[in-house]
């Protein structure tokens, strides 16, 4: 079982306009950055595209909103993002919040095939409006829905044919939850190894999850937020 | 002092030897610098790791190591990485023992506002909803009264919420406030300040405490 | 051939290269050791294991590593190891591409009864409810009648049941079904077995396939 | 911080008759071998406990059984154990069968702080019995409730003094959803190492779960099904 491909135009072109997309990654930390910026050469439309962040202006998911091939952001927090406001305020740009926790649970119970789950988080708030509300114990929830993507888009650091995966520090984040939830799941990875060479105690995806895997180069990593402690 | 030290100065107070503590983007985040050597505590962050260390020097820079503030850190011994869903079922499942978050507003029953102002361009809740219901101890930091002099303590928040009821502790610059279910009350007059003069500063109706702490 | 053979034979035909599949304990367990050297599949076990590999020698006997019925095994090159909620985010999830699994009834309707038998000790499901709603496709291995000579593919079964209309595929000793929503087909005859013995040892009612295969 | 604990007195002297106690392990692998004999030793009554098998008759939980300390017990297969029937038959023993990765989820839940989640798993069996059934795509599914003990037993490979843990192969399997769901968790391992010897990518359990850590020694391991190679 070999799952690794030699380039993306095979995966990129099964992605249709109209598509929905799950991302992994937090801020630009861990993002897949080949699959989003082969996406932006593609140039389909009317993406959904669910993933914490929406990128920078310049990189990431922001590279999408500047090709505007998004029609619709699901994400916790985009703030730091100049189009993403613009295209917004004209309404060009649909968008859910939804809370970070809730987010990466409703991915979770989409990949584990969990139509639903209830959570105190956003109760009394304006994320509850119009969720089925339930008491437990007491103490009252909201319903929230699993999520499925058309396509997931994840980043790894090593990978090995079988398409098992290990992450790297915090590029961890999302990956692993967004590596379920799609129908058709493409990572992205920095190393490929042999076949046995990881160690399956310390497999954080396992490749049952994974149908493609890419290996990547010249990672950018590019740094949001550079703070060092003084020298 | 300014108030934003002495606001900084009574919340790292609120860490207990052998707690998790989530500190919120901003404020909440200069905490980790003043935390004493004799309190062990280990820091969370919602993005997957347990045990942040310090910032890191030049040559230690790793883009793959960031906090929720998109900030380069470091990772302390016996840190923990972990993935998102994971890291919030240690938050909901209420295995975080104290979260200190700003705010926008607070209210008297202990509702918090702190992650939209309508009419501004919305930038989103992040996991700010999910700490609020789920580590065991909310603590907010804020300043007493906004630019215009106006009390941000409120009967009612204004702002859209972040949470119902979820405040345990509200910090200003001024004064100390827990939300038992008795109500609001002042516990501490921060140093230099009168009762009159949080009377004057908060809209909301409090109790003052028996106890009332007033530091020197 | 023993009926049980020709059941195991057949059933070894549904793995194909590439799949992942769960073999369930007992008979279909014993397919493991019969699948083609050029059919790459990966075997999962729902106690944290994808990647079984054979019986170990001796000397790699490992208390640590063993199957969801309690039998000790390796795990092959590519293998990983995970926690049960993990695991059956894979089952449940749908990336599970083949469950086969042993039945004492099947209904016309693809009802599977394969647990408890009322006034026996009821030893538990363990992850037989999981498996049949979560798996790509549930092919069934079971003998066609009883040992009182009664058939095992019923109208309605009358055992409790595992899952409600979830067999894709019955292989018994005597011929294989499919279940398209028009209905229980019969598509294929085992070696030597003629139609009419089909019709007259199967209570349910099944429609014959226009392509019924005739296996020799 | 440093959960390390020289005996199990201590914890063992807050368990009280009528607790909850849920325990990690499959069949005889991976299960809190020391935890569990203390607990027999001490003698509290009235248990409910929470695993997925209930050991055999002279081994694991089986020793509670032969004790009769429990009063429930909440599994999914039950089949290895002869005591076990006979105190069910009797009316000794109170018995909830759940389905196995119902089970593992509902220990999950229990521990993230979800009340409840949805699942097809036990539709139109004995199981839906009495559960909340709604529809999700056209798809019916029951309500299924998080399960949180008063005490978590646990089984790793190794820990370091602030309980971080890692497993070692299947003997994995519940301890990891076990460890997040008890209110006062109790990992006990075969090795304990330095603070920071454990890479911080590989670790399965964050010590943020585990309350105390303690160090078996003599590790039985017994094997319920020796199963080898033809030579």
């Amino acid at each position: 079982m070999d799952k690794v491909l030699s380039s993306l135009d095979e995966v990129m072109r099964q992605i249709k306009d109209g598509a929905t997309i799950v991302v992994g990654g937090f801020g630009l930390c861990g993002i897949p950055e080949k699959l989003i910026t082969s996406l932006r050469d593609k140039g389909v439309k009317d993406l959904t595209i669910v993933s914490n962040n929406c990128g920078v202006d310049d990189w990431g998911l922001g590279l999408l909103l500047e090709n505007k091939q998004i029609k619709k952001m699901v994400a916790s927090y985009v703030g730091e993002n100049k189009l993403f406001e613009q295209q917004f305020l004209s309404g060009e740009l649909e968008v859910e919040l939804v809370p970070q926790g809730t987010l990466a649970e409703r991915l979770r119970a989409g990949g584990a095939g969990i139509p639903a789950f209830y959570t105190a988080t956003g109760v009394g708030t304006e994320v509850a409006k119009g969720k089925e509300h339930k008491e437990f114990d007491g103490k009252t929830y909201i319903m929230e829905k699993g999520i499925v993507g058309d396509f997931a888009f994840v980043k790894a650091w090593k990978a090995d044919p079988f398409g098992n995966l290990v992450y790297r520090k915090t590029a961890r984040n999302f990956n692993p939850v967004v590596a379920t939830a799609g129908k058709m799941t493409i990572a992205e990875v920095e190393e490929i190894v042999g076949i046995g060479e990881l160690n399956p105690d310390e497999i954080h995806t396992s490749g049952v999850y994974v149908q493609k895997v890419f290996v990547g180069e010249n990672y950018e990593k590019r740094i949001e937020r550079l703070t060092t402690a003084n020298a | 002092m300014t108030g934003r030290k002495r606001i900084l100065e009574r919340a790292v107070k609120e860490l207990q030897d052998g707690m998790c503590v989530n500190l919120g983007i901003g404020m909440p985040t200069l905490i980790a610098n003043m935390i004493p050597e004799d309190v062990d505590v280990m820091l969370q962050t919602e993005n997957g790791l347990l045990g942040i260390g310090a910032y890191p020097k030049e040559l230690e820079v790793d883009p793959d190591l960031i906090n929720a503030g998109k900030e380069t850190v470091t990772a302390k011994a016996g840190a923990s990485y972990f993935d998102s869903a994971e890291s919030f079922s240690m938050i909901r499942g209420g295995h975080i023992d104290l979260a200190i978050l700003g705010g926008m507003e607070v209210s008297k029953n202990g509702d918090l506002a702190n992650w939209m102002i309508p009419g501004k361009m919305v930038k989103g809740m992040g996991g700010a909803m999910d700490l609020v219901q789920g580590a065991k101890r909310i603590v907010v930091i804020m300043d007493h009264v906004n630019k215009h002099g106006e009390s941000k303590v409120k009967n009612t928040c204004t702002l859209p919420l972040t949470g119902q009821g979820v405040v345990h502790c509200l910090i200003t610059d001024l004064a100390v406030f827990h939300f038992p279910e008795s109500g609001m009350e002042l516990v501490e007059l921060q140093k230099g300040v009168t009762l009159d003069e949080v009377k004057v500063k908060t809209e909301a109706v409090f109790v003052v405490s028996e106890s009332l702490k007033v530091n020197k």
